[in-house]
C-alpha cells in the first residue's frame, strides 16, 4: 500500500465512490455481530437495622455462548461491608470494653446495649469461572473454578459435574461435586479456641492454624411431569474439617447463680478487658446432609415456583426451609413477582449464652446468633420488564428478619428476662439488568 | 423409578419448558446472591446447587 | 437438563431404521400429503419423486433449530438445482411463534405446519430438531437427531452422497 | 447491442413476512426480499432491480459482444469514446489503482490466460507470467477523463468493482419503489435499501456470503448499510505444500502471500465494502492490520482445508 497512512484510504475511498454513485442518500451502515455475550448485573444493598451489618455489592456474570451449547461463565462481584456485628458476649448493666481482633486497641459497649464488634469493615473481592460442554448426545459437563479474597479471609474452590439426560429428556441425573480451601489471616494470627480475652497488645493466645476445607456433594434428579410442569430433587453433603471457629466470636464467662459476667483485673496502666470473655470453640468438623425439591409450574403465563429444603448435621443443627415466588405478567412485557421464603432452626448443641465460671471448661461453645434456634421470614416483591432492545431489567424489594428465643432453662439469675436472642431485621434493595452483546 | 417413564412430554411439547420464567434457576446472579445472603445469616445453605460460602462473613 | 439435542443417531438407531424403512415409507407418504392445510401449502412428497428430501422438525423455541436454519439455507443455495427438496416442518403449539421465527431467520426452503402433529409422530421424532435424509428411491438414508454446527460437514456429506445416487 | 439473456426470468414468491425476487445477473444468483405488504409495490421494485441488474450487466460485462468494454478491447489501439457512466467507473478505478499503489489495476484480466484455480498443482513458468505481464499496466494506458486508448492485446475487466456498483444501485431503485425496507443480495455482496421497520434486522448468515469457513454460526444483523465478501477458499493452486491464492499481485503477476482465505467488511455502500475488502486482501499479510487501520467491521474467514 502506498506509504500514505491507512486512514486516508477509507477517506479517498468514500470520496470516490461518493462521485460514482453520484451522492444516493443512504443511512451508514449498522451491522451488528449476533451478540454471543450475555451480561448479568446486579446492584444490591442490603442493611440490617440499629446500626448492624450492611452490605452494597455490585455483581456482573456474564455468558459467552460458543458452537453446540458450549459456554463460558465468568463471574466478579465487589461487596463493600460496614456496619458492626454482635460478638457473642451478653449485654450487662455495666460498660463492657473489648480489646479488638488485631490486639492494638479496644472499643467500648455502652451499659445496658449488646456489644457489637464493630472491626469488620471490609471489601471483598468473588470471582468465578465455570465452563460447559455437551459429552456425547445426552450428557452435559461442567467444570469451574471459584476464589475470593478480603482482608482477613481467602477461599480458593474448584468444582465439577455432569448431567446425563433419559428418556427424551424427561428425566435428567446430575451429581456435582466441589472442593474448596479457606483461610483465615488475622491480625495477630486467630485466638486460641477457649482462651480469654486479653489486654491490648498481649498476643500470647494466638495461633496461626486457621484453614478449613470443605467438601460439598450434590446429587440432583430433574423431572418433567407435563407440559407445565417441571420438578427437582436434590440431595447434597457437605463435610467441612479444620479451622471452622469464627476468629472474632467471644463468649462471656458467667457467674453460677447470677449469670453476670464474672470480672476481670486488667494489668497495670494497659487498655483491655474488665470482665472475662473466652474466645469459642467449635468442633474441627462438620458433616451436613440436606434434601431439596423444587416445583415449577405454568398457569398460561403465570408461573408458581415452590421448593422445600430440609437440613441437618452433626452439630445437631436441623432447619426447614420453605420458599414460593408467584410470577405474574404485568402488560406486554413486565411481571411482577411477589416471594415469600420461612426458615427455621435449631439451634447447635454447643450453642451457649455464657461459660459458667468455676466449672469445667466445654470442649466447645459458640455464641454465635448464626448457631442459635431462631425462625427467619422473607417477605419481598421483584418487577421486572423487557425493554425494546431485549435487555431485561428487574427491581427487587425484601424484609428478611430473624428472630429467636433462648430457652429459659439455659438463663441464669439476673439473665432471665435480660438476656435474649439478637433478633434482626434487614432491608434487601437489588437492581438486575441483563444485556447481550 | 419406574412410574417415571410415562410422565413427562413429547419432544415438541417443551415450548413451555424452554420459557426463560420456567427455568429452575431463572437469574443465576439473584440466586447467587440470595444464597450468600443466606449462607452468612443462616446455618444451613445451598441444596440448589452447592453451599454458598468462602467468606468470613458474621 | 437441556432441551432439544445436539448429536447424531447411534448405530442401533440406524438398524432400527432400515427394519422399519418399509413401513414408516406407507405411513409416511399418505401422511405428508395432507399435512395440516393451514401450512402456506400442503405438502405432498409424490411431487419430488426422483429428488432427495431432506425433512426436517422445527419449532421456534428450540435453540439449535434456529442455528440450523442457515445452513439449510446454504444447503437449499448449493444443491437445490441437483435435486435437493428441504422441507421445514413447523411443530410449534402457537402459529405466531413460528411466524415470527421465520420473519427473523427467513428460510429458502419450503415450510409445513403440522400442528396437529400427526408428522412428527409418523416419523416418530425423539428430539428436536430431528432431520430424515430421504433418497431419491424415497427411502429414509439417514436421521439426525439434534443439529450440531461442528458437524455440518458431514451432515452435508450425506446430502451429497443421496443426491449422487440416482 | 445484445437483448435481454435467454433465461432472463424473474421470478417472485411471497415468503414468510417477506416478497423474494429471484433472478440471474453477473453470473450469480441475485435475490431481493421487500418487506412490503403490497404486491405490486415489490413486483414493481423486483421489476426495477432486475432490469437495472440487467443493464449494468449488458454494459460491462467482457463476455458480451459489443458493449464499450469490447469495443474497448479490441480497439486494436484506436482511441474510444466513453459515456459518462463508464468514465465515472474508470475514473473510480484510477483512484482505487492510486490507493492500492498498483494494486488493483482493471487492466490485470489477461493473467487469466496462464493461471486457472482448480486446486490441481499447475502453476504456471515465470517466462510465461512475464509475456501476459508485457499486456498489464495501467499506466500503458492512455486515459483522458473522456476518451480511452489501451495497447492492443491489453484487456481491461471492470468485473471487480460492476458487482458491487449493481448492488448499490439496486439498493437505491429499491429506496425509490417502496418506503419498505428490501434486502438486495447479488452472490454474498448485500446492501440494504431503508432501515426496517418491522423487524429489527435482517438477518444474515455469514455461511451464506459464501468465501472461507467462519466460525459457521456468525450471524450478522444488518439493518442499514452493506455487507462485501471477497476471496474464495475454493479457487486456490496446491504444489509442494504451498497455497497459491487466487489473489494476482498485477505488478508481479503472481498470487499474493499469506492473504485469508476471505474477507466479509461491512460500510456504507457495496462499493465501499467491496474495495476495502478486496484492498484487504492486495495486502497478503498485511490484510488485517489494513482493515485495521480503517476501523471498518470485518470477519476474516480461515482457509477450508481442501
Amino acid at each position: 500500500m502506498a506509504q500514505r497512512d491507512d486512514k486516508s484510504v477509507s477517506a479517498t475511498l468514500a470520496a470516490a465512490t461518493c462521485a460514482l454513485l453520484g451522492g444516493t442518500a443512504s443511512a451508514p451502515v449498522k451491522a451488528q455481530e449476533e451478540p454471543k455475550w450475555e451480561f448479568n448485573t446486579a446492584l444490591l444493598y442490603y442493611g440490617e437495622d440499629d446500626d448492624r451489618v450492611q452490605d452494597a455489592s455490585l455483581s456482573i456474570l456474564a455468558i459467552r455462548d460458543f458452537l453446540d451449547e458450549q459456554s463460558l461463565a465468568l463471574g466478579l462481584s465487589v461487596d463493600t461491608l460496614t456496619g458492626a456485628t454482635p460478638s457473642g458476649a451478653n449485654r450487662s448493666n455495666g460498660a463492657q470494653t473489648f480489646t479488638r481482633p488485631s490486639g492494638r486497641g479496644a472499643y467500648t459497649t455502652a451499659a445496658g446495649d449488646l456489644p457489637l464488634d464493630d472491626t469488620f469493615r471490609d471489601t471483598r473481592v468473588s470471582l468465578s469461572a465455570n465452563w460447559q460442554q455437551p459429552l456425547g448426545r445426552m450428557n452435559l459437563v461442567n467444570v469451574g473454578a471459584t476464589a475470593s479474597r478480603e482482608y482477613d479471609y481467602t477461599h480458593l474452590g474448584v468444582n465439577g459435574g455432569i448431567a446425563r439426560d433419559f428418556n427424551q429428556r424427561n428425566t435428567s441425573v446430575s451429581a456435582g461435586i466441589a472442593i474448596s480451601r479457606d483461610t483465615w489471616d488475622v491480625v495477630g494470627g486467630s485466638p486460641e479456641p477457649l482462651s480469654l480475652m486479653s489486654d491490648v497488645g498481649d498476643l500470647g493466645n494466638r495461633t496461626g492454624e486457621d484453614s478449613k476445607d470443605v467438601i460439598d456433594v450434590v446429587l440432583g434428579v430433574t423431572q418433567v411431569i407435563s407440559r407445565d410442569l417441571i420438578t427437582q430433587f436434590n440431595y447434597s453433603y457437605s463435610d467441612s474439617s479444620g479451622y471452622l471457629n469464627d476468629p472474632y466470636k467471644i463468649v462471656s464467662v458467667v457467674d453460677a447463680t447470677s449469670g453476670d459476667t464474672v470480672p476481670r483485673q486488667r494489668g497495670p496502666g494497659v487498655e483491655g478487658p474488665d470482665y472475662q470473655y473466652r474466645f469459642e470453640s467449635r468442633p474441627d468438623n462438620r458433616a451436613k446432609h440436606s434434601l431439596y425439591g423444587q416445583a415449577k409450574y405454568y398457569m398460561d403465563g403465570k408461573v408458581l415456583d415452590a421448593s422445600y429444603r430440609y437440613m441437618t448435621d452433626d452439630w445437631e443443627i436441623d432447619s426447614h426451609t420453605i420458599d414460593l415466588r408467584y410470577r405474574w405478567p404485568m402488560g406486554e412485557n413486565g411481571y411482577l413477582e411477589p416471594h415469600f421464603r420461612f426458615y427455621t432452626q435449631t439451634e447447635a448443641e454447643f450453642y451457649t449464652i455464657g461459660i459458667v465460671d468455676g466449672e469445667p471448661l466445654p470442649s466447645y461453645a459458640s455464641a454465635d446468633y448464626r448457631l442459635g434456634d431462631f425462625d427467619a421470614t422473607t417477605i419481598g416483591l421483584k418487577y421486572g420488564w423487557t425493554t425494546a432492545g431485549g435487555s431485561d431489567l428487574s427491581v427487587r424489594v425484601e424484609l428478611y428478619s430473624q428472630d429467636g428465643d433462648i430457652p429459659s432453662d439455659r438463663l441464669r439469675g439476673n439473665q432471665i428476662g435480660y438476656v435474649e436472642y439478637p433478633d434482626l431485621d434487614a432491608l434487601i434493595v437489588q437492581f438486575s439488568y441483563r444485556f447481550s452483546r | 423409578m419406574a412410574g417415571c417413564s410415562n410422565m413427562g412430554v413429547e419432544s415438541w411439547d417443551r415450548d413451555v419448558l424452554a420459557k426463560d420464567e420456567m427455568q429452575l434457576i431463572v437469574d443465576p446472579l439473584e440466586a447467587a446472591t440470595d444464597d450468600h445472603i443466606y449462607f452468612s445469616k443462616e446455618a444451613s445453605s445451598g441444596g440448589r446447587s452447592f453451599g454458598g460460602g468462602g467468606c468470613g462473613c458474621n | 437438563m437441556r432441551l432439544c439435542e445436539k448429536g447424531p443417531s447411534s448405530n442401533y438407531a440406524n438398524l432400527l431404521m432400515h427394519v422399519r424403512r418399509i413401513l414408516i415409507l406407507l405411513l409416511v407418504l399418505p401422511a405428508l400429503s395432507y399435512v395440516s392445510a393451514s401450512a402456506s401449502d400442503t405438502l405432498d412428497l409424490d411431487e419430488y419423486s426422483g429428488k432427495v428430501v431432506v425433512v426436517d422438525f422445527w419449532a421456534s423455541w428450540c435453540v439449535p433449530c434456529r442455528r440450523s436454519f442457515p445452513w439449510l439455507n446454504s444447503m437449499h443455495d448449493t444443491y437445490a438445482d441437483q435435486g435437493l427438496v428441504i422441507v421445514g416442518v413447523n411443530l410449534d403449539n402457537e402459529e405466531d411463534a413460528a411466524r415470527k421465527f421465520l420473519e427473523e431467520y427467513p428460510p429458502k426452503f419450503k415450510i409445513a405446519f403440522d400442528s396437529n402433529k400427526e408428522m412428527a409422530r409418523e416419523f416418530d421424532v425423539i428430539a428436536m430438531p430431528s432431520s430424515f435424509v430421504i433418497g431419491r428411491d424415497s427411502a429414509i438414508v439417514a436421521t439426525h437427531h439434534g443439529f450440531k454446527v461442528k458437524r455440518q460437514d458431514e451432515y452435508e456429506a450425506v446430502i451429497r452422497k443421496a443426491l449422487a445416487e440416482d | 447491442m445484445p437483448g435481454a439473456g435467454p433465461q432472463r426470468k424473474l421470478e417472485i414468491s411471497r415468503e414468510e413476512g417477506c416478497w423474494k425476487a429471484q433472478f440471474l445477473a453477473m453470473g450469480s444468483p441475485c435475490e431481493l426480499l421487500c418487506d412490503d405488504d403490497d404486491e405490486v409495490a415489490a413486483r414493481a421494485a423486483a421489476q426495477a432491480v432486475a432490469t437495472e441488474s440487467w443493464r449494468i450487466e449488458d454494459k460491462f460485462s467482457r463476455y458480451l459482444r459489443g458493449n464499450i468494454i469490447d469495443r474497448i478491447n479490441r480497439a486494436g489501439g484506436a482511441r474510444i469514446d466513453v459515456d459518462e457512466e463508464t468514465a465515472r467507473l474508470i475514473d473510480f478505478a484510477v483512484t482505487l489503482y492510486e490507493l492500492s499503489d498498483r494494486r488493483f489495476d482493471i487492466t490485470s484480466g489477461s493473467l487469466r490466460r496462464v493461471w486457472t484455480f482448480d486446486g490441481s498443482a499447475n502453476v504456471p513458468k515465470k517466462a510465461d507470467v512475464d509475456a501476459v505481464l508485457e499486456r498489464v499496466g495501467w499506466h500503458k494506458v492512455e486515459w483522458h477523463g473522456s476518451a480511452l486508448r489501451i495497447p492492443p492485446g491489453m484487456e481491461i475487466d471492470l468485473g471487480g468493482i460492476g458487482k458491487e456498483y449493481a448492488v448499490d444501485r439496486a439498493a437505491a431503485m429499491a429506496r425509490d419503489q417502496t418506503t419498505a425496507s428490501c434486502l438486495v443480495n447479488f452472490g454474498g455482496d448485500l446492501a440494504v435499501s431503508r432501515e426496517p421497520s418491522t423487524r429489527d434486522a435482517w438477518s444474515v448468515g455469514i455461511e451464506a456470503l459464501g468465501g472461507g469457513a467462519y466460525a459457521p454460526d456468525t450471524i450478522i444483523r444488518l439493518s442499514a448499510g452493506a455487507l462485501a465478501t471477497s476471496g474464495d477458499a475454493q479457487r486456490f493452486l496446491l504444489k509442494d505444500g504451498v497455497r497459491y491464492s487466487h489473489i494476482l499481485d498485477p505488478r508481479t503477476g503472481w498470487p499474493v502471500q499469506g492473504a485469508p482465505a476471505s474477507i466479509t467488511v461491512a460500510a456504507d455502500t457495496c462499493v465501499q465494502a467491496g474495495m476495502l475488502s478486496t484492498l484487504a486482501m492486495l495486502q497478503g499479510e498485511g490484510a488485517e492490520a489494513f482493515l485495521e487501520a480503517q476501523g471498518c467491521q470485518y470477519w476474516l474467514g480461515q482457509a477450508r482445508c481442501a
